[in-house]
């Protein structure tokens, strides 16, 4: 266990790497590096004193030496200035993780315990309305644009009924109270747009299982349908389903993204997307490079609870 | 009379497990086979499943990287032998697959695949081709309109009819049957044993059948190869093999076979145990921890397979000399 | 014994012909199609525009000639949705199959070369699946194509726009269908039809193209589909976010940027696009959901 | 004589949806006393399999059955499902043809089996920990301690059918059903098993259901077999009659098919044509398409059951009944 879990950090340590790499060089090919903007914000800038800029800014060097720089300075711990809030990029960042930590934690429960249920249930009663309704139900889900869905949420439970706000933090004299009333929405938006898939995929992984043979063993054993399912089929169709899962994790953040954006939660998403969008590119990096970090270690503990679910895999993934 | 096809020293392994760093582990398949398939002659390999009976089969056929030992075509290396050489052999050497279901692509009429062989080695016009499958349909006891139709359209057994038609399409020397019956219902079994039989007779092919189905090689071989864990450890006329059985393992298995109208089984006398993984064999001879005869010297020594009398050899330190 | 031939694909017709879901999808999808190719022509018969601005006729009601009303820049709701909709089904469209293609040469490589080959591929095929999907297509959308060397003239230029949505969400969009034919060129690399192809000296080439191809299809065909719903999200969720398509181009998304602010003063017209958007994804689900079953290797014959 | 344990009368059983069913099984009679073994051959969609399934009263659904199925007295195809289940693992057992994927991959073997004495005997977990590993003994697993930790990828084909063999015997049932239980194995191990099946129903005194393909498998373990072709007995009777003075077509036609070690023949007998798909089961006798010695009386009527000898019956027109 020590060796596997030292060896797959190391591994995603490499990956982490990678993935700096590309995405700094993606910023950098972004419009408008830091001396474009203060040349605008001063037009009369003369071309020696660009020159000056670029080179204390490093901006004239190759893409390599500016990441080396980058590089070093991070690991020293310094992930420098924010641009727009002028504050250190990580005492903006902290918070906010935390933020996307609860906001997607919470969806991300509900839409599995909901996905696996309806799943069962649809797969149990295949053919019936039940199955249909809640595949329309999944459908409806898969097909609409979140951003969409939460301006309906917004314009239903906040503009024309008034019940819950529109969006933003709550405060913290507000309780569990205000944070359940501030959560209802983009929980629910993000848990609407997210269940569909896994439902449907729950009900196939349950649909399969349900007619292999050691089901009809189980069933020729004469348990009753309730041991069977929990005992034996509920196991055995959480393994599809979890590597789905943490497959699709990258895009469960995505999704968050969007939500924050709409409802002003103060999470990761919508502080990348306004970094981006405001040019300020340090913020950007770092923010996608400790949401990649998040999604990878998400995946190792996903590594981890398969080998527990399926004996046949050691740990590592690889099939005995 | 010289080999047609020969196995020499022939060995195969398999990589598994591996990664980035771990280096991968070799599994023996197929450990040094020496075996040699005469023309017009119908040669099986009996063994039960992990004996590599079918990894010598797809090792022949060049299907499979060979790690030890030559594949000889009519005198010639397969290794080093050119090209054009090599897509000579491969006309002269069909292959029939156990699963007439998974054999035949399911996209492809029964006509375009009897006739893939002869695009592939460009025998014949578009015409000649289509009459040669007509032919071959009839051969085999389909009716002509069937070369329209998809597989999926026939059964089991028809299935098996039209893969022998594909292997006969180019008409070759030697045709390898893996499992050719295993598939099918019992009473479909003996029409296309019969079939193998006839066009035999017909056409002086040579067979390597590989089967588990010992009553069915004794219906149709000549001679007999029973494999053990990769290795061949008896080779022998079919007769010889199923009337005195040299091998302690070739007679475990005759005595296994169910036999009809003996009367209700009375137990004992089984082959005890399992098959060992190829990753650990035993040491010695890889039979003796299941071996009734086995000695202190079976357990440390390697039994080379070596003539015995006229025909046969076997790889055993105490063969059986009496009739079962 | 004159049964008539009857192929593979005849039966995958059979079945999905009787799922009316399927078909419905389809056809809601056929319609929508049409409607939005018949934009010009309704602009001229009611004599309206969706492209040219009238400040004199902002926000007005559905009527005789404004059939859905009109929006913020006094455009005619219902031609600008039209035209919309071409901008964003055609998109769609064409992401979809780029990211089909891309996805099936990256898939049938790993899947029939192996080894190394496969190894290589699918690290790159995971990497780029556990990127952080929309942030990612936000710093695309955004990157300047003349430090990549495009000239200025086709940058500044509407094909660009559409192009550069169209090449970012193949980007990212190629993993599921590279996944599925790796899969399926794998599962069919062992089965005994191709090893027979194989024992007959057929070339790689044959064999990729004869047998594994056309058997390993039908899952592409099904993720393709799916693919176009995901694109039309995509598109929207970018467009709204103001780095999609950029005016004078329109597209259902692009529609949606004023929608939060308009919400409340107009909501019918932060509706309508995301409901067409919706409608459309809907439908492109159920026509893919249909030729998934249709298509099901289990309800094919061997 | 005691009513037997286990007696079909015209049992008939219907797959699929109401008005699209295919007819599986089309009237069958049979009847097996305790502590004997009936076994049951036939070819691919002869109906043998759904046979068991009628009596452990797992057939797919939708279906529909007809007739009578007795277990002990009990009508089990009127029984209501949870009666059914009650019985099923207590009072009858079954194992299957591939014990591979019979087995629940993610559960060890020692679970597996000690599940069936909690359930029907409401035995606490760890004493039934401890009767699993006996039983596993019983069944001739060696190390059984150690083995009853194990998952069923870790343990060999032959091992995985003890197994199972060990959670049927768990609750000593009256009736063990196999169907085709070593079909899926290499014949040494088919050997080791099916002396283990015999040495169980020696000890146990259970009833067996023998099914197979395999003429040969069937009469080395049958007292009377029952020869099934597209839904119906051809011929039932003792397994040394049956086998030796084959008295419908059918019959003599598979056993003079056989291959046989011990005689070579130039040309094998063949039963001309294929199976016949229960969909298209022709009216009248279902073999008639492919007999030589059929007439135009042949596709006229289904023959019925005759008794040809004590105990022996055959349905088919052409035998002469016994006086």
């Amino acid at each position: 266990m020590g060796r596997f879990l030292s060896f797959r950090l190391l591994g995603a340590a490499v990956v982490l790497l990678a993935k700096s790499f590309v995405i700094f060089a993606l910023i950098g090919l972004m419009p408008g590096d830091p001396i474009d903007l203060m040349i605008n914000a001063n037009p009369e800038t003369t071309p020696e004193q660009m020159a000056h800029l670029r080179a204390i800014y490093g901006v004239d060097q190759s893409i390599w030496l500016r990441y080396v720089h980058w590089l070093t300075d991070a690991l020293g711990g310094d992930f420098g200035f924010s641009r727009i809030q002028h504050r250190p990029v990580l005492d903006i960042v902290i918070p906010a993780l935390g933020n996307t930590l609860i906001l997607t934690g919470v969806a991300f429960v509900i839409s599995t315990v909901l996905a696996i249920t309806l799943g069962t249930l649809a797969a149990l009663r295949r053919g019936s309305w039940v199955d249909r309704t809640i595949n329309l139900f999944a459908f409806a889900g898969i097909s609409v644009p979140s951003f969409w869905l939460g301006l309906l949420f917004i314009y239903v439970f906040a503009v024309k009924l008034g019940w819950l706000p529109a969006g933003g933090m709550p405060r913290p004299e507000q309780g569990w109270r205000g944070m359940a009333a501030h959560l209802a929405l983009p929980v629910a938006t993000l848990v609407i747009v997210e269940v569909g898939g896994l439902t449907r995929y729950a009900r196939s992984a349950m649909i399969e299982v349900l007619g292999q043979d050691f089901i009809r063993t189980a069933r020729a054993k004469g348990l009753t349908n309730q041991r069977m399912l929990l005992r034996h089929a509920l196991r055995n169709a959480l393994i599809p389903v979890l590597t789905l899962i943490a497959l699709q994790l990258g895009g469960l953040f995505s999704g968050a993204a969007l939500t924050e954006a709409m409802f002003a939660w103060r999470g990761m998403g919508r502080l990348i997307l306004e970094a981006i969008l405001g040019n300020d590119y340090n913020l950007a990096l770092v923010c996608l490079l400790f949401v990649t970090a998040t999604i990878l270690l998400a995946n190792i503990l996903a590594d981890i609870a398969y080998t527990w679910l399926d004996p046949r895999i050691s740990l590592g993934g690889r099939r005995k | 009379m010289s080999a047609l096809l020969e196995a020499r020293d022939l060995s195969v392994s398999f990589p598994v497990g591996g990664g980035w760093l771990q280096p991968a582990r070799q599994v023996p398949a197929v450990r040094g086979v020496n075996l040699a398939l005469q023309a017009g002659e119908a040669l099986a390999v009996v063994g039960e499943s992990g004996s590599g009976k079918t990894t010598l089969a797809r090792a022949l056929l060049g299907l499979v990287p060979v790690s030890g030992g030559q594949v000889i075509f009519a005198g010639q290396d397969t290794a080093t032998m050119p090209a054009s050489a090599r897509q000579a052999m491969r006309r002269q050497v069909q292959m029939v697959f156990q699963d007439p279901f998974g054999s035949l692509d399911p996209r492809l009429t029964v006509g375009g695949i009897i006739a893939e062989p002869l695009e592939i080695h460009g025998l014949g016009t578009t015409a000649t081709r289509r009459a040669r499958v007509a032919e071959l349909l009839g051969l085999v006891g389909l009716p002509a309109d069937a070369a329209a139709r998809y597989p999926h359209q026939f059964s089991g057994g028809q299935r098996q009819r039209i893969a022998l038609a594909r292997a006969l399409a180019p008409a070759p020397q030697v045709i390898i049957a893996d499992e050719p019956l295993s598939a099918l219902d019992v009473s479909i079994q003996s029409q296309i044993l019969n079939l193998l039989v006839e066009l035999r007779a017909r056409i002086g092919l040579a067979y390597l059948m590989i089967s588990h189905d010992l009553a069915a090689v004794h219906h149709l071989a000549d001679r007999v190869a029973t494999m053990y864990l990769g290795a061949v450890v008896e080779v022998a006329g079919v007769e010889e093999m199923f009337t005195r059985p040299a091998h302690p393992y070739t007679a475990g298995l005759l005595a296994a076979v169910p036999r009809l109208g003996a009367g209700k089984r009375v137990p004992g006398g089984t082959l005890p145990g399992d098959i060992p993984s190829p990753l650990a064999p035993p040491p010695g001879c890889v039979f003796h921890p299941r071996c009734a005869g086995a000695t202190a010297r079976c357990g440390q020594e390697v039994p080379l397979l070596r003539p015995l009398d006229a025909g046969r050899a076997v790889a055993c330190h105490h063969p059986l000399t009496g009739a079962v | 014994m004159s049964e008539a031939a009857v192929s593979v694909w005849q039966l995958r017709w059979r079945r999905l012909r009787r799922d009316w879901p399927a078909l419905a999808g389809a056809g809601v999808l056929v319609a929508l199609y049409l409607a939005c190719r018949a934009a010009p022509w309704l602009e001229d018969w009611l004599g309206v525009s969706g492209v040219e601005t009238d400040l004199l006729s902002r926000f007005e009601p559905a009527d005789g000639q404004h059939w859905l009303g009109s929006d913020e820049a006094g455009r005619d709701e219902l031609c600008r949705l039209l035209r919309g909709g071409q901008v964003s089904l055609s998109i769609g469209f064409m992401a979809a199959l780029g990211s089909s293609l891309v996805g099936t040469v990256i898939g049938a490589c790993a899947g029939y070369f192996r080894g190394k080959v496969d190894m290589v591929l699918m690290r790159f095929t995971d990497f780029v699946l556990a990127l952080p999907g929309l942030p990612v297509l936000i710093i695309l959308a955004a990157i300047d194509l003349t430090k990549l060397g495009f000239s200025q003239d086709f940058v500044r230029s509407g094909d660009a726009g559409y192009w550069r949505i169209v090449a970012i969400v193949t980007l990212l969009g190629w993993t599921t269908v590279a996944r599925l034919v790796r899969a399926a060129t794998l599962a069919l690399a062992e089965r005994e039809f191709v090893l027979a192809a194989r024992a007959q000296g057929a070339s790689a080439w044959r064999v990729l193209w004869v047998h594994v191809l056309p058997n390993a299809i039908s899952p592409v065909i099904v993720a393709t589909t799916l693919r176009m719903g995901g694109v039309l999200l995509t598109e929207s969720a970018l467009s709204f976010l103001g780095v999609g398509i950029q005016p004078p181009a329109t597209s259902w998304g692009s529609m949606l940027t004023n929608a939060q602010e308009l919400i409340a003063t107009a909501p019918l017209l932060a509706i309508y696009p995301g409901a067409l958007v919706l409608v459309s994804v809907i439908a492109i689900n159920f026509f893919g959901d249909g030729l998934q079953s249709a298509f099901d290797p289990r309800s094919d014959p061997g | 004589m005691t009513a037997p344990l286990l007696h079909a009368a015209d049992l008939k059983v219907t797959l699929g949806p109401p008005g699209a069913g295919v007819a599986v099984i089309a009237g069958l009679d049979f009847s097996l006393e305790a502590g004997r073994t009936l076994g049951v051959v036939g070819e691919s969609g002869c109906g043998k399999s759904m046979t068991a399934l009628a009596i452990m009263g797992l057939l797919p659904r939708p279906h529909a059955v007809g007739g009578a199925l007795r277990f002990n007295g009990t009508d089990v195809l009127t029984l209501p499902a949870e009666g059914h289940r009650r019985l099923r693992g207590a009072q009858m057992a079954m194992i299957f043809q591939e014990p591979m994927t019979a087995l629940n991959p993610v559960v060890t073997v020692g679970r597996q089996i000690a599940e069936m004495l909690e359930v029907h005997r409401a035995t606490p977990p760890d004493q039934a920990a401890r009767q699993a590993v006996a039983l596993l003994e019983r069944v001739g697993i060696a190390d059984a301690g150690r083995r009853a930790t194990a998952f069923p990828h870790q343990l060999s084909g032959g091992m995985r059918q003890r197994v199972m063999i060990a959670m049927a015997i768990a609750c000593k049932p009256a009736l063990l059903i196999a169907d085709e239980p070593t079909t899926a194995l290499d014949v040494s191990v088919q050997a080791q098993i099916l002396d283990l099946l015999l040495e169980l129903q020696r000890d146990e005194g259970m009833a067996m259901v023998f099914i197979s393909h395999n003429l040969g498998v069937v009469s080395e373990m049958a007292d009377d077999i029952l020869v099934m072709y597209s839904g119906r007995a051809v011929e039932y009777g003792p397994a040394q009659a049956v086998l030796r003075a084959p008295r419908h077509p059918y019959t003599a036609g598979l056993i003079a098919t056989l291959p046989d070690i011990g005689r070579r023949q130039a040309v094998l007998p063949v039963i001309p044509g294929n199976v016949v798909n229960p969909r298209r089961r022709p009216a009248g006798c279902a073999f008639a398409g492919r007999c030589a010695q059929a007439g135009a009386d042949c596709a006229a009527a289904v023959p019925m059951l005759t008794p040809v000898a004590a105990g022996h019956a055959a349905a088919c027109l052409r035998v002469r009944p016994a006086a």
